[in-house]
C-alpha cells in the first residue's frame, strides 16, 4: 500500500495550480467562491482556457485530442481546481455526447461534432428526462417517427440544464412502441434552432434559471444524426451514464466548502466563545464533516485506484450518496455559519448592481442561494433513492 | 389536561383558517409577492381587521383576553398560508409594550420591531444604536419586517448611561432611511439608519422583558413553523399518494413509506413541543421562559431542517421547482431557522441555563 | 387548553410517592436503580404490595377489582413509580389476559382466574410467538387438535417471557389449518405443569435469562381452557393487542434514565472540563435527548387525554417508535457516561456476591446490561419496522 | 497511489485469516470462553507462533520489518475472529519501547499493557501509580489484558520527580495482585493492585512516546473493529437473504434494504479511514499523529454503533440471543467504543488539536 503520489502526478498538480492562478479569469472564479452565478460567456471563456491549455478533452481518444489521464490525475485536477474556485467543467459535450459518438458514431459525426465540442464552438444539453419519467427514464414518451430522410420528432423533455445557452442538443427518443421499453428507444443528435423546438425556463428553488423544458413539434431531425444503430439507445445511454462516475463525489468542491466554512466560521463572531468556529457545538458539526470527508476521499481514491472497484456497484452509487449528502451538509453549515444575514434575498441585488451598501459579508450573498440549489444533487442523475437500490441489487445478487 | 380547544379559541382558529384559504393560498400569495410592496396592503387591512396582533391583550385594555394558547393557536393556523404580514411581530410589541401605551394597543400592527444589528448575530444586546441627551435615537438595525401601512417601529438601544431601553420611533421620520429587500421566503423586510430621530422610551421595559418578549415572539414563531410542517407534511403525502413512477405510486415503495411516517413523527413532535412551550409561556418568566423558548425553537428547528429537506427529496425534480408548492414550504422554514436564533444558538441556551 | 393537573390528580400523586417510598421494598428499588436483575420473590413481592394497596389491577371493570384510573392516572402512576425505581409491572396477566377473559372469557373462567392474576397466585405467560413468525404472527403453526374432551397441543413457541417463573400461559394455537391463516386461530389457557411441557432458556445479549423456548409434544388441554369461540383467537389477540398500547411509550422510564443520566455525567471527571456533564458535546447530546422527551411527553399526553388521538393509529406507532428510540439512546448515553468501567462484565461478579472491591462505581454494573437489553423494545412487540409499516397504512389510506 | 497490498502483505492476510478460520469459528470461540482462562492457552500459542507482535519490528532487530499497513492488515483480518488474545496490545508494547529492550522484542506477546487507572476515564495520565527512590512502583491499573502466559505488564507511572515513565514489571513478583474479569465481549482482562513492585524503567519513553504509542494502538484496534464491522455486515446481509417474514426473504423488502445499504456504506466508510489513519500513523508524530488516531477512532466509533445496533435490529429475536453470532460481533463493537477513548473523547481532541 502506498498512498502517496508520484513525482509526475505532484508536478502533475503544480501546473494545475499555475493554470487555474494565471489563465482562469480572477472574477469568475471570485463569483464562484462568492457562490454567485456565472453568464454562459464566463463559463465559455473558463472552457476556452482549458482548450488552450491542451486540457480540454483529457480523458477522449488521443486521436480526438485526448491524453490518457488517469482517474487520479482526473482527480487532482478537479481539487486543484475546486480549490481555486474554477467554475465546474460542463459534462454534456466532453463527458457524455463525445464518449458516445467515439464509441457509437460514424466517422462523419466524429469528425463533424467532436472537434467543436472540444474548442467549445458547440454547447451541447442532454434530453433524457421527461414529466412523469424522472427516475424511470426507461418509460419516456418522445417519439421519433421515420418520414423518409428525416426523423419528426414529437414530445417533451424537462429538467434540462441550460438549455437556453446550448447550439445541440443528444436526446433519447421512443422509436418502436411495440417492444420492450428499453428496446425501442434511440439516440439522436439535435440542433436548437431547428424549427418547432420551444425552450421554457423552470426556475429552481435558489430563483435562477439553470434547467428548462423544452418542447419538441413536429421537429423534423435529419436521418443521418441517429447515432449508431436504431433502437439501441439504451445502450448507448448505459454506456454514457457509467462515464459519469468520474468526479460523482464531488471531492474537491466539498473540500473547497469546508475551508470556506472554517474560513466563515472564523470570522463571525458569536456572543460567547468569541469566533464561531470555537463554540464546541458548531466546531464539533465541523469536525464530523471534516472527517466524513477524510474518509470519502480515501473511498474514491480506492476506487479510481482499483478496476475492480471501479466495476463494483456498490462504489458508484457510495460515492454519489455520500458526495452529494456530505456537499449538502457543507452548504447547509456554511448557511448557518453565515447566520441571519444568510436568510435575506440579497443575490439578486448584489448582481444587479444595486448601489447600496451590502446587506451582510461579502460571503453572505451565495450562501442560501447555494444551499438551495444544492438539493438538486441528492434528486437529479439518478437519485440516492436509485443509487440505494442499484447497490441493494448488486449486494444481494452477489 | 386538556387539549381540547375553548369555544373562544376555536373560532379563532376557525377565522383564521378561514382567511388563509379564502386569501393565502399559495397561487394568491405568488401574485401578493409580486407587487411592489412585496405583499397585498388589500389583504393586509383585511388580516389587520382580525385584530390578531391583540389577542395576548387584557380585555378591560380592548384586547382579547387570551393567553399564550391562543397565540398557539394563531401560528399554527397562519403557517399553511405563509402570511407575508408580521402578525407576531405586532403581537410582540403589544407584549413587550406591557399593554401600557395606548398608541400602541390601538395601532398594534402598525408596529414593527427593530431588536437586531448586522454582526451581532442572533444576539438581542444593542451595540451601535444609541439614544443621546435629547431623547434622539442613532444607529442601524437589521431584518426589520417592513410592509406597507407601518407607521412606527419599537427598537432596542442603550441610553446614555448604558443601558438598554426600547424606544418608539416614526418610520417617516427625516431621520429614518429604510434599504428593503426581500428575505429567502419572500417576505418583504428592511435594514433601517437611523439619524438622532426622535424616540420615546417605553417605560418598564428593559433588556430582561425585551429578551421575554422576544422569548414568547420565538415560541409564537415555533406553532407558525409547526403550522407550516403539517401542510408541507400533507403536500407530500398527497404527492406519494398520485404521483406514479415505475408503474407504481410513488407511496407504495416502502423506503418511501418509512420517510413519510419518519416526517410526521417529525411533525408530532414539534406539534407537541409548540404546545409546552406554549403552557410555559404561560406560567414561567425569566431564565425559565427563556429555556423553555430555546427548548422549543432547538427542537421544532431541527424537525423544520428535517422537514424542508425530505419534503423536497420526496418530490423529486418538482420539490426543486421554485413555482411548486413544496419549495415555499421550505424556503420558510429554513428562513424560520435562519432568524432569531438558529438550532446552535437555542440549544447552547438550553445548556447554560441547565435547570 | 389546559395543561395542569387537577387537585385529585395531584392528591394522587402523592398517595403513590407514599406508596412507593413506604410499601416498596428499599433494597429491590435500589437494584433495580442499578440496573440490577430482580429475583423472582422480589418481583411478586412488588405486586403484593400493590394488592394490598388495592392496586393491583386499576384498569379492570369493578366487579373484578378495578378503580376506573383514567389514562392520565394510570400514566401519573407509572411516572411516580419509575422515578422512585419501582419494577416495572408484568403485564401478561393484569394487562393481556386479564382483560381478555373479562370481555371474552366464561364466568366460569373468570371466576377461577381473575382473582387469582390480581393477587399474583399464578404467574402468567403469553405463547404468541413463533420461531419463523415474529412479526408474521398469522403465520403460527403450533396447533391443537381437538381429541374428546380435550385438545392436544404440539408446537413450539418462542421469545416467551419469564416462562421459567409461570404457572400458566395463554396461547394461539391453530385449530383449522384449512382456512386463510388468520381466522383458525384459538385462544387457549394452559397449565405449565402440564406434561409435555419444556421451558428452554434463551440468554440473551446481557448474559440474562428473560425469555424461553416452550416445545409442546401431545400437550393435553381440558376443553373448558378454550376462550370464547374456537377459531376466534385472531380477534381477541388484536384486542388484547390494542390493550397494550397505555404506557407503551415508557415516559416515566425515560425521565428516570435522564435523571439517573444527569447525576452520573454530574459524579463522572473528565480530564477537561471538570465533571462530564460540563463537557460541551455531552452536555448537547444530554439536552437533545431532554428535549425530545419533553415532546414525547406531551404526545403521550394528547393519546391520553384525546380519545380521537387514541383511535389513530399513527399515534400508537409512533408512541412505541419513538418511545424505544428514546430509552434506547439513553440507556447508550448512560453507559458512556460511566466510560470504560463499562465495558467490565461485572454484574456477574456483584450479584454473586463476590468479596472483591468494586470494579468502578455502583451505578457501572449495570450500565451495559441495561444498553444491551434495550435493544430488544425496537423488536420485541411489534418491532419497529412493523409500526412503521402500521402508521404508513393508516396515513395513506386517510 | 495503491491500495493493494505488497507479496508480504497478502501472505500475512492469508496467514492471520486462515488462522481466524481454522482456529476462531465464533463456536469455537465460545468453547474457549468457557475455560477457567477465559481463552485457550493452545490456541493462544499458535497465534504465538504467527509472530504478529513483532510486525512492525525492523528486521534486523529480528521483526518483520513492516509499517503501520501491515498492522491494519492484521487488525483487520483478526477482526472476524474476535480474537480473545491482546495481539494489538503486544505490538503496541514493541512500539512503545523503541524496540530496545531485547527480553520485549524476545517475547513481546508475554507482554500487558496497564496504562489506564480507575476514575480516569480514558485519560492516560497516571495519577495513582508512582515510583519510589528505590524502583518499586505501587498503585492500581485497570482494564489490563490478561490472558495466561503473561509474564510482564508494562505499567506508566509517575517518578519521584513527577516525570510520567513506562515501567516493566514482573507479575509474578509477590507485591502484585489480581482482580480478574470477562470484559463485556468475553476478553480475560484484569485490574492489577502493585505494592512495591520491583520496576525496571524504559529509557526514553515518557508520556508523549506513551501516548504516540497508543494513538498507534488506537488505530490498530480501528483496523480491527473495521474487520468485525465487515463480518457484521455480511452476517446481516446472509440472514436478510435466507430468513423469509410474510412469505417473502426479508431482503425484497426496501426499507431493509436501504438499512443494509447505508450499513454497507459506513463499513467501506470506516474501512476507508482505517487506510488514511494507517497512512498517518506511518507518516506522522506528536498532535498530527494523535489528531488522526482520534479522528479515526472518532468516525469509526460511530460507524461501530450504527453497524452494532443496525445488524441487532435487522436480525430482529434472533439478534438478541447470545448464541447467535451477531451479538458477539455486537457486543465487541460496543466494547470496543468503551475503551480507549470513546467517540466523545476523541471528537474533542479532534477539535482541540484543529489544524
Amino acid at each position: 500500500m502506498d498512498l502517496t503520489f508520484s513525482s509526475e502526478d505532484l508536478k502533475f498538480r503544480d501546473e494545475v495550480v499555475a493554470f487555474c492562478e494565471t489563465q482562469v479569469d480572477r472574477e469568475t472564479r471570485e463569483k464562484t467562491r462568492l457562490g454567485h452565478r456565472l453568464t454562459k460567456g464566463e463559463i465559455v471563456d473558463y472552457h476556452r482556457a482549458l482548450y488552450a491549455r491542451g486540457w480540454a478533452v483529457p480523458n477522449w481518444a488521443p486521436e480526438w485530442g485526448g491524453l490518457g489521464w488517469s482517474a487520479l490525475r482526473n482527480q487532482i485536477f478537479e481539487e486543484v481546481a475546486a480549490a481555486h474556485h474554477c467554475p465546474r467543467r460542463l459534462a454534456f459535450g466532453v463527458s457524455m455526447v463525445g464518449p458516445v459518438l467515439q464509441a457509437f458514431g460514424s466517422r462523419e459525426q466524429q469528425e463533424r461534432y467532436l472537434p467543436r465540442i472540444a474548442s467549445i464552438e458547440d454547447w451541447w444539453c442532454q434530453g433524457f428526462s421527461e414529466p412523469g419519467s424522472g427516475s424511470d427514464l426507461a418509460s419516456l414518451k418522445t417519439s421519433a417517427v421515420r418520414d423518409g430522410d428525416e426523423w419528426v420528432l414529437n414530445g417533451h423533455k424537462t429538467w434540462t440544464t441550460y438549455a437556453q445557452h446550448a447550439d445541440k442538443m443528444f436526446i433519447l427518443t421512443r422509436t418502436d412502441s411495440e417492444c420492450k421499453p428499453q428496446k425501442g428507444i434511440s439516440f439522436m443528435l439535435l440542433d436548437m434552432d431547428t424549427p418547432g423546438i420551444e425552450v421554457k425556463p423552470i426556475v429552481l428553488l435558489d430563483n435562477y434559471h439553470e434547467v428548462n423544458e423544452v418542447f419538441f413539434d413536429n421537429v423534423r431531425i435529419p436521418a443521418e444524426n441517429l447515432v449508431g444503430e436504431e433502437n439501441k439507445g439504451w445502450d448507448y445511454a448505459k454506456f454514457l451514464l457509467a462515464h459519469e462516475r468520474f468526479g460523482i463525489a464531488q471531492i474537491g468542491a466539498a473540500r473547497e466548502q469546508l475551508n470556506r466554512l472554517k474560513a466563515i466560521a472564523g470570522m463571525e463572531q458569536t456572543e460567547g466563545d468569541g469566533a464561531l468556529i470555537n463554540d464546541p457545538l458548531f466546531a464539533q458539526q465541523v469536525a464530523e464533516l471534516e472527517m466524513d470527508l477524510t474518509a470519502l476521499d480515501i473511498t474514491n481514491l480506492r476506487v479510481l485506484a482499483d478496476p475492480a472497484n471501479q466495476a463494483d456497484l456498490t462504489f458508484a452509487g457510495m460515492l454519489k450518496i455520500r458526495g452529494s449528502d456530505l456537499n449538502q451538509r457543507l452548504s447547509r453549515l456554511i448557511m448557518e455559519a453565515v447566520g441571519p444575514a444568510a436568510a435575506v434575498e440579497q443575490q439578486g441585488l448584489v448582481l444587479h448592481g444595486r448601489n447600496e451598501p451590502p446587506l451582510g459579508p461579502d460571503y453572505a450573498a451565495g450562501a442560501a442561494p447555494t444551499y438551495l440549489n444544492m438539493r438538486k444533487v441528492s434528486i437529479f442523475g439518478g437519485s440516492n433513492e436509485i443509487q440505494r437500490t442499484i447497490i441493494a441489487k448488486a449486494m444481494l445478487s452477489a | 389536561m386538556d387539549f381540547g380547544l375553548s369555544d373562544d379559541q376555536r373560532l379563532l382558529q376557525e377565522t383564521v383558517s378561514r382567511f388563509v384559504a379564502d386569501r393565502y393560498a399559495l397561487d394568491q400569495r405568488k401574485g401578493y409577492l409580486a407587487n411592489a410592496a412585496g405583499h397585498d396592503p388589500a389583504v393586509a387591512a383585511e388580516l389587520d381587521d382580525l385584530g390578531l396582533s391583540l389577542v395576548q391583550v387584557p380585555e378591560d385594555l380592548g384586547g382579547l383576553g387570551g393567553d399564550a394558547f391562543d397565540a398557539l393557536v394563531v401560528g399554527e393556523a397562519l403557517g399553511p398560508g405563509l402570511v407575508l404580514e408580521p402578525v407576531l411581530d405586532a403581537m410582540t410589541a403589544v407584549c413587550a409594550l406591557g399593554q401600557g401605551v395606548p398608541d400602541v394597543v390601538e395601532a398594534a400592527s402598525a408596529h414593527t420591531l427593530a431588536l437586531f444589528e448586522r454582526g451581532q448575530r442572533h444576539s438581542l444586546k444593542p451595540v451601535g444604536c444609541r439614544v443621546d441627551g435629547q431623547g434622539h435615537l442613532s444607529g442601524e438595525k437589521t431584518l426589520v419586517a417592513n410592509v406597507a401601512g407601518l407607521t412606527h417601529a419599537l427598537v432596542s438601544a442603550l441610553d446614555e448611561a448604558g443601558a438598554v431601553g426600547l424606544y418608539r420611533v416614526a418610520l417617516d421620520d427625516d431621520g429614518v432611511t429604510r434599504f428593503d429587500y426581500p428575505l429567502q421566503d419572500g417576505r418583504p423586510f428592511t435594514d433601517l439608519r437611523l439619524e438622532a430621530v426622535p424616540a420615546s422610551r417605553i417605560e418598564g421595559i428593559g433588556f430582561a422583558e425585551i429578551e421575554a418578549a422576544n422569548a414568547r415572539r420565538v415560541i409564537a414563531e415555533c406553532a407558525m413553523a409547526v403550522g407550516i410542517m403539517q401542510a408541507a407534511a400533507e403536500m407530500t403525502r398527497e404527492y406519494l399518494s398520485v404521483r406514479k413512477q415505475f408503474g407504481r405510486p410513488l407511496a407504495a415503495f416502502q423506503a418511501l413509506q418509512f420517510r413519510l411516517v419518519d416526517m410526521n413523527m417529525e411533525v408530532q413532535d414539534a406539534r407537541s413541543m409548540a404546545i409546552w412551550a406554549a403552557n410555559q409561556a404561560n406560567l414561567q418568566s425569566g431564565d425559565a421562559l427563556l429555556r423553555a423558548a430555546s427548548m422549543a425553537k432547538a427542537k421544532i428547528g431541527r424537525a423544520a431542517t428535517l422537514v424542508a429537506e425530505e419534503s423536497i427529496q420526496l418530490h423529486g425534480g418538482m420539490g426543486m421547482t421554485l413555482d411548486y408548492g413544496i419549495g415555499a414550504y421550505a424556503k420558510s422554514l429554513t428562513t424560520f431557522n435562519l432568524l432569531n436564533g438558529d438550532v446552535g444558538f437555542h440549544t447552547a441556551r438550553v445548556i447554560r441555563l441547565a435547570a
